[in-house]
């Protein structure tokens, strides 16, 4: 009477959720810019370190996917799907299943991270021309620093709270 | 502006495409028509796509003077100094940059306001059944983001009401460096997280006792009807991207 | 602290096309050392009324006085600092705003924020514990490990910890069962008489309101209809059948007996002050 | 002990049978469950009562076979509980549980009461009518197109009400479905269901606190530290006065009203139980001077 491909799928929908609502609702500006950073990242890290793939790819890919649409950039969705995707993906795959210490989750982190602004830097280029690809780094730098804060800090109360995450 | 949500998502795909081929002053000039009927149609205040565009502005006018600054050598030359020059084709190539730019945003706009986001949601599973036949599982998926939008809004309530609730409690959000920041929403995120780990497990228990065994076998309740409208307007834009290519400089 | 109200308005997004009034011309004046209810339906504007108190949402129009502090539409969040400390709030399902590793660390979280030293907020976390009715063997526990009862406990001790003056409770008791229900009470009531906290709490439980409030304030629609001493609210019970607002049963009963030539000194609003003028009327021998 | 349908002599076999269930979470020592036997009759209105923890919930988990218990046996509708079986026996229950947001799985109203006729591959043909009936058995057919977050607590529960009507199932378990709603909102489902029950021939089994709730019931079970300890009528539950709040429900005002006049040395007879009965004793007692 097991039915954990359910189980799985409704966490993963459930951390889409709460990514999309975190993204749209909390906004931080990033002092001396107009940029602001979004806690996209922490959503889609979190659920990437705790629970593995699928639902590192799932959250990326969805969350990306959601929240372009939903907070008016529908043209970018699919960039987003990807890039997204991708990097939850990488960050799922890169972290050992047993140890989730900063240690073992700096690099899947930066490596998560590097295609995130290499790939918004790419396809931004692709749409606009590099100077504004060019300048989307600093802003994704902020973005992706600040999420592997978070996330990191965060990681490290959820699996003594729920020794069953690990 | 009543299209099948397939049709615009795949027309904004195929869209972004006609944005990137365009590159003569007559395949703007197809593409700008394009984009203002479809505007036009669609009968929206030109205030919602002027708000749109606000955000973006410095963006625009950054990449627009770079792109200028660095002008490729052609045409010709207003100004130069070391490495930086100002020309013709330079002045033209920010010029279509900035084009893009708001072509792109009114597009968006223009499909936020007009489509609602679980119907794109069930747009893109429907265009992603061909996927079935290399194992992806599409109806999976289609639930999963439906779920995920119909659990965006409750998410949204409780953090306000745990924010709500350390503020009471003391804590300054949105005060201090980004450190500080980071550090002062670990009293929010962590009882939103536990609180999403139990409603997952709480719903996965709620679907299975509705009869939910896998998305496969299942009917469909909501389902999407492509019209003549849907068809004609794919018809426009297959002759505009005929013309773009017409017109673009080979 | 007394509270005074004068013609508080709040909307919501006030100025956008989505702007949305949810209190109009809210004005009492509740006396220190009160034990207040707030009475009214689901959307009647409770929950944003006594989110006012402590400045989460702050008036669009009007001005609020606690003690010395005053919150008018212009009031900065800085101002607000030493406000939130004496007024604590405890949100319905308040469970949900555990966070720390361990429950005394989460009781002690409060009051780090409003500058008291870590070393002394982990003492006064214990104490706290211990108020609300907690064996201080859970201290060390994550707050996560306990059953939702305890797990409101320690949010309510969080608060308490704050040692504020007033005290505003959203339907402590949601989701409890009874005699978790009861214990709740009596911990509010004993915390307003033995310590001198003012209460103000939002129910919808009518016994609760007829056992323990003082006064009574019924909203309708994000209007104040009505402002009174208990006994002068349940006094009409006409006037709360036109509201939809239950009578506590006891009232009922009482309303049924005058009905048949039974007349009641003063209108009983708990089985035990209906006991006692039944016995006062009861026949000797 | 006697049951109003074997009064009426149209006793029937029973819809739900339970023996020596006994269940353990994996991370508990202390079984969740332990030897619970009872059974259920067709059209009956069980109520079964204990303090949180006590193991309630757990056991209606068990009867939709959504708990793996290891120990005893779960029978309903004639069909023995296995892995094999779960869907049949899952075909025959419609549940509803405490929090009204964590099982609405539809984006709307409508795409939810159609969630488990999708998942019985239902044709939409037949779906179409389904939906808008069963929303308009619950009262909520002008909210079809709403999105949940528009909706109230006690308009969720009434949405997941009608996802039950929509399959038609035999047995309805309530399991605390009531208890994060206002008291406008609980009166208005406790009604439903009671329409629920009569108009489709419902069996119902409501896990509950609720005085009310209770007092609606044929026969209550009392569940305490996952053991049977009481199974009796609602008149014989609440004829224990003060002990109820240690069972996990409230003490009736009646009850309240005597332990009251008993401490200023009034004594009401033992078995006046309802209101009405209390007020006659009260008025006669009074006018008698």
């Amino acid at each position: 009477m097991k039915h954990d491909a359910l189980k799985t799928n409704t966490l993963a929908a459930v951390m889409i959720a709460l990514t999309v609502a975190l993204s749209l609702l909390v906004r931080i500006p990033i002092a001396g810019t107009n940029g602001f950073v979004t806690l996209c990242e922490v959503g889609i890290y979190t659920s990437a370190i705790l629970f593995g793939n699928p639902v590192g790819v799932m959250v990326g890919a969805g969350s990306g996917f959601l929240i372009d649409i939903l907070a008016g950039y529908p043209v970018w969705c699919l960039f987003s799907l990807v890039i997204h995707g991708t990097q939850g993906f990488a960050v799922a795959y890169l972290t050992p299943e047993n140890d989730k210490s900063l240690k073992a989750t700096i690099f899947p982190l930066i490596v998560g991270s590097a295609i995130m602004v290499v790939g918004y830097c790419l396809a931004t280029a692709f749409l606009y021309g590099w100077p504004a690809g060019i300048a989307s780094i600093t802003s994704n730098l902020f973005q992706v620093g600040f999420g592997m804060v978070v996330a990191v800090l965060l990681v490290k109360s959820l699996v003594k709270f729920k020794p069953s995450l690990t | 502006h009543r299209l099948d949500p397939r049709a615009k998502l795949l027309l904004s795909f195929f869209y972004i495409v006609l944005v990137f081929m365009a590159n003569s002053l007559w395949s703007y000039v197809i593409l700008v028509a394009m984009t203002l009927g479809a505007i036009l149609a669609s009968k929206i205040n030109l205030g919602f796509f002027l708000k749109g565009i606000r955000p973006l502005l410095w963006l625009i006018i950054f990449t627009v003077i770079v792109q200028m600054l660095f002008s490729p050598v052609g045409g010709h030359t207003y100004f130069h100094w070391a490495f930086l020059r100002i020309t013709t084709l330079g002045i033209i190539t920010a010029g279509i940059i900035a084009v893009r730019f708001l072509l792109i945003i009114m597009t968006s706009t223009l499909l936020t306001l007009t489509t609602q986001p679980l119907d794109i949601a069930t747009g893109l599973a429907s265009l992603m059944k061909p996927l079935r036949w290399v194992k992806v599982p599409v109806d999976t998926l289609a639930m999963m983001l439906s779920i995920a939008l119909r659990f965006v809004p409750t998410l949204m309530d409780e953090a306000v009401k745990i924010m709500n609730a350390q503020r009471a409690r003391g804590v300054d959000f949105g005060e201090g460096n980004l450190f500080k920041q980071a550090h002062s929403l670990i009293p929010l995120m962590i009882p939103l997280f536990m609180s999403a780990f139990n409603r997952a497990e709480d719903l996965s228990i709620a679907m299975e006792a509705r009869g939910y065994q896998d998305s496969e076998h299942r009917s469909q309740y909501r389902i999407l009807t492509w019209h003549r409208r849907d068809t004609i307007t794919w018809l426009i834009f297959a002759i505009g991207f005929a013309a773009i290519l017409v017109f673009r400089r080979w | 602290m007394a509270i005074t109200f004068e013609h508080v308005d709040f909307t919501y997004q006030a100025g956008t096309p989505m702007a949305n009034p949810a209190l109009t011309d809210i004005s009492f004046s509740a006396p220190d050392n009160c034990f207040l209810a707030i009475i009214g339906h689901t959307g009647s504007g409770k929950s944003t009324l006594i989110q006012q108190i402590n400045a989460l949402l702050k008036p669009t129009a009007g001005q609020i006085k606690i003690d010395d502090f005053t919150i008018t539409p212009k009031t900065t969040n800085a101002d607000l600092k030493p406000l939130r400390r004496h007024v604590g709030m405890v949100f319905q399902f308040p469970e949900s705003q555990l966070f720390a590793e361990t429950v005394r660390q989460d009781i002690a979280f409060g009051p780090q924020n409003f500058g008291m030293s870590e070393d002394d907020a982990l003492v006064l976390a214990d104490k706290m514990l211990e108020d609300v009715g907690l064996s201080t063997v859970y201290a060390d526990r994550s707050p996560f490990e306990l059953s939702g009862g305890q797990m409101r406990r320690v949010a309510i001790a969080g608060v308490l910890a704050m040692q504020p003056k007033v005290l505003i409770l959203d339907e402590p008791t949601a989701g409890l069962d009874p005699q978790g229900r009861q214990e709740m009470m009596s911990l509010f009531e004993r915390l307003h008489r033995e310590q001198g906290l003012s209460i103000i709490l939002v129910t919808h439980q009518m016994e609760d309101v007829a056992q323990y409030a003082e006064e009574v304030a019924v909203m309708r629609q994000g209007r104040l209809v009505k402002y009174g001493a208990t006994r002068e609210i349940f006094a009409d019970p006409q006037w709360l059948t036109e509201n939809q607002l239950a009578e506590p049963i006891a009232a009922q009963f009482a309303q049924n007996l005058s009905r048949r030539g039974i007349t009641w000194s003063a209108w009983p609003l708990t089985a035990e002050e209906l006991a006692d003028q039944l016995a006062s009327q009861w026949p000797k021998g | 002990m006697t049951f109003k349908l074997e009064e009426r002599g149209r006793r029937m076999d029973n819809i739900i049978e339970v023996k020596q269930l006994t269940y353990r979470y994996s991370d508990q020592e202390r079984p969740a469950l332990s030897d619970i036997n009872f059974t259920v009759q067709p059209g009956e209105w069980l109520a079964i009562v204990g303090h949180n923890g006590s193991g309630k919930s757990t056991l209606a988990k068990c009867l939709d076979g959504l708990l793996p218990f290891s120990e005893g046996t779960v029978t309903v509708g004639g069909t023995t509980l296995t892995e094999e079986t779960v869907w049949t026996v899952r075909e025959q229950i419609g549940m509803i549980f405490q929090n009204p947001d964590n099982q609405f799985v539809g984006a709307t109203v409508e795409d939810d009461v159609a969630f488990g006729l999708e998942n019985r591959q239902v044709p939409r043909d037949e779906m179409i009518p389904r939906v808008q009936a069963a929303l308009d058995e619950v009262g909520m057919a002008d909210f079809a197109q709403r999105q949940p977050s528009s909706l109230s607590g006690g308009q969720k529960q009434r949405v997941a009400l009608a996802g039950i009507v929509a399959i038609t199932p035999d047995i309805l378990i309530l399991d605390e479905a009531t208890s994060m709603l206002d008291p406008l909102g609980r009166t208005a489902m406790l009604k439903l269901v009671r329409q629920l029950r009569h108009d489709q021939d419902l069996t119902v089994i409501s896990i509950t606190h609720d005085i009310n709730e209770a007092a609606g019931a044929d026969r209550i079970l009392v569940i305490d530290d996952g053991k049977l300890v009481e199974e009796a009528s609602p008149q014989e539950i609440f004829s224990k006065g003060d002990q109820l709040i240690a069972l996990g429900l409230d003490i009736p005002f009646v009850a309240k009203l005597k332990a009251a006049l008993k401490t200023r040395g009034i004594v009401p007879p033992a078995d006046y139980q309802t209101t009405t009965e209390m007020e006659d004793w009260l008025w006669r007692s009074l006018s008698n001077t």
